[in-house]
C-alpha cells in the first residue's frame, strides 16, 4: 500500500511543480523577452517581480466571466479543461530521477513506467488537439475556428515527423520504448543527442510545433487572429488555456532533457552513487534534469524572440516536404548503420 | 556431382543470364521513353553481362558437369511437382553462347541500322525480351519451362516481325508466323500432356529415365516424339510448317538474323537434341525426322532458286540449312545436327546483317534484279558478304564446309539416297548463293539515279558485328575438325556426356573409312564448286538478269511461286474453314445458340426490370435490406435449429 | 499500470460486451441520416470487433488477433480518409450529408 | 474483484457512450461521445494487458480519426440537424432491427459454446516486441499490403478532396 | 541561396546569436516613478493660460489662437470686463469661457506662436488621464495658472526671445 501512497505523493508533488513551474514560466517570458530587447521587465510586483504571476493570478480570478451567448456552453467550458487535463497527462511517464530510499524500500521517482512510454507521451500528445478543437469551434467566432483547425492541421502534421524522429531514437537505445529504458542508456556524456543530431533537430523542432510556440504560433497569431482559438475566452477559463501552454513548454522540454540530454544522466554520477548516500545522490540527480529542463524551457523563449513566424503554407511544407522525409531518411540511415556495424 | 559446393558456386551466375536481358527489357519498356537512343546501350550491355555470365560457366563448368537446380517451387497438385528450375550442361552452354555472342553482336549492329527508327527503344526492349525466353528455353530442365521459353520467343517473333505494325501485309505475315507456330505448339503442348500422364512429370531427368522402361519403338513413344516433332516443325518451319519463316522476313533485318536464322528456329532442333533420348527410342520417329529434313531441305532450296528478294533467298536457304540439320538428327548425328547449327548461325546471322547492309545502303531496296556492281561502294559488307557466301556453299576451309561434310558422311554411311539427295541439295545451295551474290556485287549498277547518290557504306555499329561473324565463319569450323583431319573432334567431344546414352540407345554407327571421307570431301568441295562455276557462267560471263516477274513461264514460273504452297493451304485448309465456318453460323449459331442466348437474355432483362424496382437508390434502403438479411441468415444457420440440418 | 492484477472476468464479459457495442452501432447505421455519423458508427462496429480480438489473444496468449487489430486499425483510418473525402465533395455538390438525399445511386 | 468493478465501469461508460453517438441531436455531441467510447475501449485494452495495441489504438482512433470527423463536422458546420422532420418509421424500423441482431447474436452465442470462466493467459501478448515480432515474421505480406492499400487511400482522399480548377 | 543558406540554419544561429548578446547588455528601462527623463526644453505638454505680475489673466479672448489651431480644438467666448474686475483681467475684453478639447488637441504650439498677449503656453506638464471623453474638454478652472502656483515658462520664452 505504501507504494500507491509514494505515487499519490509524487503525482501531487508533480502536479504542484508544473503548475509553478507554469507559472513561473509566465513571469520569465516576460523578462527574458525583457532581456533580450534591453528592457528590465515586470519587477514591481516582490522582489524583482517575483510575485508577478501571483499577481496575474488574481487579474484573471477576479475578471469577469464571460461565455458567448451563441456558442455552446458545454463544449465552451470542456475545451480549456481537455486542454489543461492532457498537458498535466503527460508528466506521467517522465523518469524524474535516480530512486528515493525510504525506509529500506526502493521508490522509483516516476509515475508509470509504462513499457511503452513513448507511445503514451505521443499518444497524450495526440489529444491535445482536442482542447484546442471544441474551443476554437464552440466560440462560434470565424477568428476562433480558424485557430482552432490551424492548430489541430499543425498538431496532427507535425506529429508524424515528431513519432519517426523517435523511432530513430529507439533503435539506439536497444530498442526498447519505456523513457526509464533509453534514459539508462545514456549513462554518462553518453547522450543521444550526439548520435542523433538530426532526430534531435527534427523533434525539436516539431515540440515547438506541438506547443503552438513561435515561430509556429499561427493558431493564437494576434497579428492575424486577434487571439486565434481563445479569442472569446476570458478570465479564468483564459488562464487555463495560457497555463496549459506553459504545462506543454515545461513537459516537452523535460522529455527533450529525457530524450536527447540524458534525462538526469550526468558525468560522475556513478562516482557520486558510491560516495554520497542515495537520497542525496537522486535530489542531485533530480536537480541536473531541472537544470536541463530550465535550459529549454529559456531556449523555447530565446527562439521566440529571435524567430519570426512562418506563413501557413510555409509551415506546412515545412512539416510535410522536409521534416516528414528527412526524418524517415534518418531512420532508414540509423537502421543501416545499426546493421552493418553492430554485427 | 562430384564437386559440390563449386557446382552451388556456379548457380548464382547462371540464374544471372536469364536475369540481365529481363532487367535490360524492363528498363527499356518503362523509361524507354526518356532513354532515348541510351537504351540502345543498355539492351547491348544486358547480352553482354548475360555473355560474360554464359563465358564464365563455359570455363568453370566441365564437358561432363552439369548443373541442375531448382530455383522455386511452381506448381504443385497430388503427386505432380512443377518446379521452375534451371539445367545447364555442354549443349546449354552451347545455345547460351550462341544466343547471347550472336545476340549480342546484332545488338550493336541493330543500334546501327534502326538508328532513324520511331520505335527505337521498343525495338529494343522486344529483343531484349526475346533474348530472355530464349535463354528460358534453352536453361529449362523441364519440358514446362522450355515451353514457356517457346511461346514466349513466338511473341516475341510475333512482335517483332509485325514491329512495324502500320503496313498491313506485316501485320498479316506476323500473324501467319503467330498462327503456323500455334498448329506446332499444339503437337509440343499434346505431347507434355501425354508425358504428363504417362510418366508423372516434365522434368528431363524424370522423362528420360520413365521413358528408357518402355521398350524401344513403343507407340507410346513413338506418339509423343511425333508430337514433339510437330512442335519442331512449327518452330523450325520444317514440311508443310514452312511457309512463315519466309513470310517473316517482312520484320526489321536484325530481326530476321537473330530470330529467323541464327537462334529461334534452331529451337525445333535443340529440342530434338535434348529429348535425344525419347528420339533415340523411337528410330520410326527418326526416319520421319530424316524424310521430312530431306524434303525440306531440297524443296527450299529450289525454291531458292527463283527468289529475287534478297531476304527471301536467305530465307529460303535457312529453311534449306534447317532441313539439313534435321537430316542429321535424323540420321541420330545429334552433334553433328548441333554443330551446324552454330556454323550456321554464324554465316546465315552475317549474310542476314550483310544484306542488311545492302538494304541500308539502298535505301529499302530488297530486289536484287535493281542492284549489282556493288562491291565498288560498299567494300567492308562485300568483303564479310563473300566470307559468308563462300561458308554457307560449303567450300573449304569455312565453317560450313566442315558442319556439312559431317552431316553428309553420315548420311553416306546410312542411306546413300540420302546422301545424294542432300549433296544436290547442296550444290544447288551453292548455286543460287553465289546467284545472289553475283547479282548484288557484281556487273554495274542497275538501280536508279537516286539510289546510286545515296549509297554509302554503314556505320561503325553495323560493320564491326560484320567483321566479327566474318572472322567467326572462317574460323568457326575448326570447333569440329573432322577425325580425318586431326585427332579429335573437338566439339562432339565436347557435346559427348550429354549424347551419351541416346548414342548407346542408337547402337553402333557405321564408322567410314579414313579414304572414303576423303573422297566424300573432295566429291562435296568439286560440288560446291562446279555450281559456282555455273553461276560464275551465267551470271558473269551471260550476264542474264533474272526477267520480270510477269515473264516468267513453266516450271520455274512455278518455282518462282514457290510452288503455289501458299494458294495450296488457302484452297486446302483455309477455304474449307471458312465453308463450314458459314455453315456453322447459318444452321448452328444462328438457329440454335442464338434462340438460346437470347432466351437467357430476355429471363435475365425480364428479372431485372422487375428487380429493378427493389433498387430505390436510397443507400439506407440498402443498408437496411443488408441487415435484415444478415439477421435471418444468423437466425437460420446459428440460432434455428431445425434449419440447422439443412443449411449444413 | 506497472503489472495488472491478474483479473479473473470470464471471456463471456468481452463477447457480450463487444455484441451489444456491435448492435449498437448497427442501429446507428440505421437510425441516423447524417452520413458522417453513419461513418462514425461503422467505426464503432469495427472497434467492437477490435475489441473482441483483443479479448480473444488475451485469453488465448497469442498475439496473432492483436495483428489483426493493428491491421483493421489501418483500414479503418484508410477508410475515414477516403470516406470523409467523398462527403466533402458530395457536400461541395449537393450541399447536404443525408444520405436520403443521396439517391444518385438509382438507375 | 477490483477488475470487475473496473471492468462494468468502463462497460456502461463504453455502452452509454456509444447509445449517445446514436442517439445525440448535434453531430459535434456525437463525435465527443465516441471519443469518450474509444477512450473507454483503450481501457479494456489495458485491461486485457495490450498496451502496445491500447496506445495505437488512442493514437490512431482518438488522435488521428476522431480528429478528421471533428474537422470535417466543424468544415461542414454540421451543429444542427437542419434536416425537414420525417416519417419515425425507419427510425422505429431501425430500433428493431437492431434489436433483433443484438438477440439473434446472444442466441447464437448462447446456443454455440460460449468460453467459460477461462483465466486470462496475462503473458507477455501484448507487447511491443511480441506483436512487432508477429507483423514482420507471420504478417509481413498483410503489412506490406496494408501500407500499399493506405498509400493508395491517402492518394485517393488527396484527388477527392481536391478542389477541381475550373 | 547555397545550399548551406538553404538550410536556413546558419542564420537561425545567427539570429539566437544576436539576441543572447543583447541578455547581457546594459538595460534601457528607467524606473518611472522614482527615476524620471529629463524632458527637452521645447517640449510641448498641456497649455496654461498666464497671468501677468499682478496676477491678471493676460487673454483678451482675441480668437487668434482658435484661427490658428489646425485641430480646431480651441473654443472661447468673450465678454467685456465689468467694473471692479480689472484686479481679474488686464484689458477690457477677455475669455468668459475658454476650452481646449484635449483628445483633440496635438500639441503643435501654434496657438501659443499666434497669441499676441503672451497668454497661452505649451508647458512640460502631462495631461492628466480621466474615465470619460467628457472630462478632456479642459475649461479655464484647468488651464489658467493659480496665483499662487505660477507656472515658470521662463525656458521657453527664452526660446523665443533668440
Amino acid at each position: 500500500m505504501t507504494i500507491f501512497i509514494f505515487k499519490a505523493v509524487l503525482i501531487f508533488i508533480i502536479f504542484l511543480i508544473s503548475l509553478g513551474i507554469a507559472a513561473y514560466s509566465t513571469y520569465a517570458e516576460r523578462k527574458v523577452a525583457a532581456f533580450l530587447q534591453d528592457r528590465i521587465g515586470p519587477d514591481r510586483a516582490g522582489p524583482f517581480g517575483l510575485l508577478q504571476p501571483l499577481a496575474d493570478g488574481v487579474k484573471m480570478f477576479l475578471k469577469e466571466e464571460i461565455i458567448p451567448t451563441v456558442s455552446d456552453k458545454w463544449l465552451f467550458i470542456l475545451g480549456p479543461c481537455l486542454f489543461m487535463v492532457t498537458a498535466l497527462m503527460t508528466s506521467a511517464v517522465i523518469p524524474w530521477g535516480m530512486p528515493l530510499e525510504i525506509g529500506g524500500k526502493i521508490y522509483k521517482l516516476q509515475v508509470a513506467d509504462l513499457n511503452i512510454g513513448i507511445l503514451y507521451i505521443l499518444g497524450v500528445v495526440s489529444l491535445g488537439v482536442y482542447g484546442i478543437m471544441i474551443g476554437g469551434w464552440s466560440s462560434n467566432n470565424k477568428f476562433a475556428l480558424l485557430g482552432a483547425i490551424r492548430a489541430s492541421s499543425q498538431m496532427i502534421s507535425y506529429e508524424l515527423a515528431m513519432g519517426m524522429s523517435v523511432i530513430a531514437i529507439i533503435l539506439i537505445s536497444n530498442g526498447s520504448l519505456s523513457l526509464t529504458a533509453i534514459v539508462e542508456s545514456q549513462k554518462g556524456l553518453n547522450w543521444n543527442v550526439f548520435y542523433q543530431p538530426v532526430a534531435f533537430l527534427i523533434f525539436i523542432i516539431c515540440a515547438f510545433a506541438e506547443c503552438n510556440r513561435t515561430p509556429f504560433d499561427l493558431p493564437e497569431s494576434e497579428s492575424e487572429l486577434i487571439g486565434g482559438y481563445h479569442t472569446e475566452y476570458s478570465s479564468m477559463k483564459l488562464g487555463l488555456y495560457l497555463f496549459a501552454e506553459y504545462i506543454n513548454m515545461f513537459i516537452s522540454s523535460a522529455v527533450i532533457s529525457c530524450l536527447f540530454f540524458g534525462g538526469y544522466n550526468f558525468p560522475g554520477l556513478d562516482y557520486l552513487n558510491t560516495v554520497l548516500p542515495v537520497n542525496l545522490v537522486s535530489l542531485i540527480s533530480i536537480g541536473i534534469l531541472f537544470v536541463k529542463i530550465f535550459f529549454f524551457i529559456f531556449f523555447f523563449m530565446w527562439i521566440r524572440w529571435t524567430i519570426p513566424r512562418f506563413r501557413y503554407d510555409q509551415l506546412m511544407r515545412l512539416g510535410w516536404q522536409i521534416l516528414m522525409p528527412l526524418s524517415i531518411i534518418n531512420v532508414l540511415v540509423t537502421g543501416a548503420v545499426l546493421t552493418f556495424f553492430n554485427k | 556431382m562430384d564437386n559440390y559446393s563449386e557446382l552451388i558456386n556456379l548457380m548464382r551466375p547462371a540464374m544471372l543470364i536469364p536475369l540481365f536481358p529481363l532487367l535490360g527489357f524492363l528498363i527499356i519498356a518503362f523509361f524507354g521513353k526518356s532513354l532515348k537512343h541510351f537504351s540502345g546501350w543498355i539492351a547491348c550491355l544486358s547480352i553482354l553481362a548475360s555473355f560474360f555470365c554464359s563465358l564464365y560457366l563455359f570455363i568453370n563448368l566441365s564437358s561432363n558437369q552439369k548443373l541442375d537446380f531448382t530455383v522455386f517451387e511452381w506448381i504443385r497438385w497430388g503427386d505432380i511437382n512443377l518446379s521452375f528450375g534451371l539445367l545447364v550442361d555442354p549443349l546449354t552452354i552451347v545455345m547460351l553462347l550462341v544466343i547471347t555472342g550472336i545476340g549480342f553482336l546484332i545488338h550493336v549492329y541493330s543500334i546501327g541500322y534502326m538508328h532513324t527508327d520511331e520505335g527505337f527503344s521498343r525495338f529494343f526492349s522486344y529483343l531484349n525480351l526475346f533474348i530472355f525466353f530464349m535463354l528460358i528455353l534453352v536453361m529449362g530442365n523441364s519440358y514446362l519451362i522450355m515451353f514457356i521459353g517457346w511461346e514466349g520467343v513466338g511473341l516475341c517473333s510475333y512482335l517483332l516481325i509485325g514491329f512495324w505494325f502500320k503496313n498491313q501485309a506485316f501485320n498479316n505475315a506476323a500473324k501467319k508466323a503467330f498462327i503456323m507456330n500455334r498448329i506446332g505448339d499444339l503437337g509440343f503442348l499434346i505431347g507434355m500432356f501425354f508425358m504428363l500422364h504417362y510418366f508423372g512429370g516434365l522434368d528431363y531427368n524424370l522423362v528420360f529415365s520413365a521413358a528408357q522402361s518402355h521398350p524401344k519403338g513403343s507407340t507410346l513413344l513413338v506418339t509423343i516424339t511425333l508430337l514433339l516433332f510437330i512442335g519442331a516443325m512449327g518452330k523450325s518451319a520444317q514440311i508443310p510448317l514452312y511457309t512463315w519463316l519466309p513470310d517473316a522476313m517482312a520484320g526489321p533485318t536484325p530481326v530476321s538474323a537473330l530470330i529467323h536464322a541464327a537462334t529461334m528456329v534452331t529451337a525445333g532442333i535443340y529440342m530434338i537434341c535434348r529429348s535425344g533420348v525419347l528420339f533415340a527410342l523411337a528410330p520410326q520417329t527418326l526416319e520421319v525426322v530424316l524424310i521430312v529434313g530431306v524434303a525440306t531441305s531440297l524443296f527450299a532450296a529450289i525454291i531458292g532458286l527463283k527468289q529475287n528478294d534478297i531476304k527471301k533467298v536467305l530465307a529460303y536457304s535457312t529453311v534449306s540449312q534447317l532441313g539439313l540439320m534435321f537430316v542429321a538428327l535424323g540420321l541420330g548425328a545429334f552433334s553433328s545436327g548441333m554443330f551446324h547449327v552454330v556454323t550456321h548461325a554464324f554465316f546465315k546471322a552475317l549474310l542476314f546483317l550483310g544484306a542488311g547492309s545492302v538494304i541500308h545502303a539502298m535505301g529499302g531496296e530488297q530486289d536484287i534484279r535493281n542492284m549489282g556492281g556493288l562491291k565498288k561502294y560498299i567494300k567492308i559488307t562485300y568483303i564479310t558478304f563473300i566470307i559468308g557466301t563462300l561458308a554457307i556453299s560449303g567450300i573449304f576451309p569455312f565453317a560450313g564446309f566442315f558442319s556439312k561434310d559431317e552431316i553428309l558422311a553420315a548420311s553416306f554411311a546410312e542411306y546413300k539416297l540420302v546422301w545424294i539427295l542432300m549433296s544436290f541439295s547442296s550444290m544447288l545451295t551453292a548455286f543460287y548463293m553465289f546467284r545472289l551474290y553475283f547479282l548484288t556485287f557484281s556487273n554495274n549498277f542497275r538501280g536508279t539515279q537516286d539510289q546510286q547518290h545515296h549509297l554509302h557504306e554503314s556505320p561503325a555499329t553495323m560493320t564491326i558485328p560484320l567483321i566479327v561473324l566474318a572472322f567467326l565463319s572462317v574460323i568457326g569450323g575448326l570447333l569440329g575438325l573432322p577425325v580425318v583431319m586431326s585427332h579429335t573432334h573437338l566439339f562432339s567431344q565436347y557435346l559427348e556426356p550429354v549424347f551419351e546414352v541416346s548414342k548407346n540407345i542408337i547402337g553402333a554407327q557405321h564408322n567410314l573409312a579414313h579414304r572414303t571421307e576423303w573422297v566424300l570431301m573432295g566429291v562435296a568441295t568439286l560440288a560446291a564448286i562446279a555450281s559456282v562455276f555455273v553461276a560464275y557462267n551465267l551470271y558473269i560471263s551471260k550476264k542474264i538478269l533474272p526477267e520480270p516477274d510477269a515473264d516468267v513461264k513453266g516450271f520455274t514460273k512455278w518455282v518462282a511461286n514457290k510452288f503455289y504452297v501458299d494458294e495450296f493451304y488457302n484452297k486446302v485448309f483455309v477455304r474449307p474453314v471458312m465453308v463450314m465456318s458459314d455453315i456453322f453460323f447459318v444452321l448452328i449459331d444462328k438457329l440454335f445458340i442464338d434462340l438460346f442466348v437470347n432466351a437467357v437474355a430476355w429471363i435475365v432483362g425480364f428479372t431485372g426490370r422487375t428487380m429493378r424496382l427493389v433498387q430505390t437508390g436510397n443507400t439506407r434502403f440498402y443498408i437496411f435490406a443488408m441487415v435484415i438479411g444478415i439477421i435471418i441468415l444468423l437466425y437460420c444457420q446459428l440460432v434455428h435449429p431445425f434449419l440447422n440440418v439443412y443449411f449444413n | 499500470m506497472e503489472q495488472l492484477e491478474q483479473h479473473a472476468n470470464p471471456q463471456s464479459w468481452y463477447l457480450v460486451l463487444s455484441t451489444i457495442l456491435f448492435s449498437i452501432g448497427v442501429m446507428g447505421v440505421l437510425f441516423r441520416r447524417n452520413a458522417i455519423i453513419i461513418l462514425m458508427c461503422i467505426e464503432l462496429m469495427l472497434n467492437s470487433v477490435n475489441l473482441l480480438l483483443v479479448s480473444f489473444s488475451a485469453y488465448s496468449g497469442n498475439s496473432d488477433g492483436q495483428v489483426f487489430v493493428f491491421f483493421i486499425m489501418v483500414v479503418a483510418a484508410a477508410e475515414v480518409a477516403v470516406g470523409l473525402a467523398l462527403l466533402v465533395s458530395i457536400y461541395r455538390n449537393v450541399a447536404s450529408t443525408d444520405i436520403d438525399v443521396l439517391s444518385k445511386l438509382k438507375w | 474483484m477490483n477488475s470487475q468493478i473496473i471492468f462494468f465501469i468502463l462497460s456502461s461508460l463504453s455502452l452509454v457512450s456509444a447509445l449517445f453517438v446514436v442517439f445525440s441531436k448535434n453531430p459535434i455531441y456525437s463525435v465527443m461521445w465516441l471519443i469518450v467510447c474509444f477512450i473507454s475501449i483503450f481501457g479494456h485494452y489495458l485491461m486485457l494487458n495490450a498496451q502496445f495495441l491500447a496506445i495505437i489504438h488512442l493514437i490512431v482512433y482518438a488522435g488521428a480519426i476522431m480528429v478528421l470527423m471533428l474537422f470535417t463536422v466543424m468544415l461542414l458546420n454540421l451543429n444542427k440537424e437542419s434536416e425537414p422532420h420525417k416519417s419515425p418509421l425507419p427510425k422505429v424500423a431501425a430500433i428493431i432491427s437492431g434489436g433483433l441482431l443484438l438477440l439473434v447474436l446472444l442466441a447464437a452465442m448462447h446456443s454455440g459454446s460460449l468460453p467459460g470462466y477461462i483465466s486470462p493467459d496475462l503473458t507477455d501478448t501484448g507487447y511491443v516486441q511480441k506483436v512487432g515480432i508477429k507483423i514482420f515474421t507471420d504478417f509481413l505480406l498483410p503489412f506490406e499490403m496494408t501500407s500499399i492499400l493506405f498509400i493508395a487511400a491517402m492518394i485517393g482522399a488527396v484527388v477527392l478532396a481536391k478542389k477541381e480548377k475550373h | 541561396m547555397t545550399w548551406i543558406e538553404r538550410l536556413y540554419l546558419p542564420a537561425i544561429f545567427q539570429g539566437l546569436s544576436i539576441t543572447i548578446k543583447h541578455l547581457f547588455k546594459k538595460k534601457v528601462s528607467l524606473r518611472y516613478p522614482e527615476v524620471k527623463r529629463a524632458f527637452a526644453a521645447v517640449y510641448r505638454g498641456m497649455h496654461v493660460l498666464k497671468r501677468d505680475e499682478q496676477g491678471r489673466e493676460n487673454c483678451t479672448a482675441c480668437g487668434l489662437c482658435a484661427v490658428a489651431c489646425p485641430a480646431e480644438a480651441i473654443t472661447m467666448v468673450a465678454a467685456e470686463r465689468k467694473k471692479g474686475e480689472e484686479n481679474l483681467y488686464r484689458e477690457e475684453k477677455y475669455a468668459a469661457i475658454y476650452e481646449i478639447n484635449m483628445l483633440r488637441c496635438i500639441f503643435c504650439g501654434l496657438c501659443e506662436e499666434a497669441c499676441p498677449k503672451d497668454a497661452i503656453y505649451l508647458t512640460d506638464r502631462l495631461v492628466p488621464s480621466e474615465y470619460s471623453r467628457g472630462k478632456f474638454v479642459f475649461g479655464k478652472d484647468m488651464l489658467v495658472e493659480a496665483v499662487d502656483q505660477r507656472i515658470d515658462i521662463s525656458k521657453r520664452k527664452k526660446v523665443y526671445e533668440i
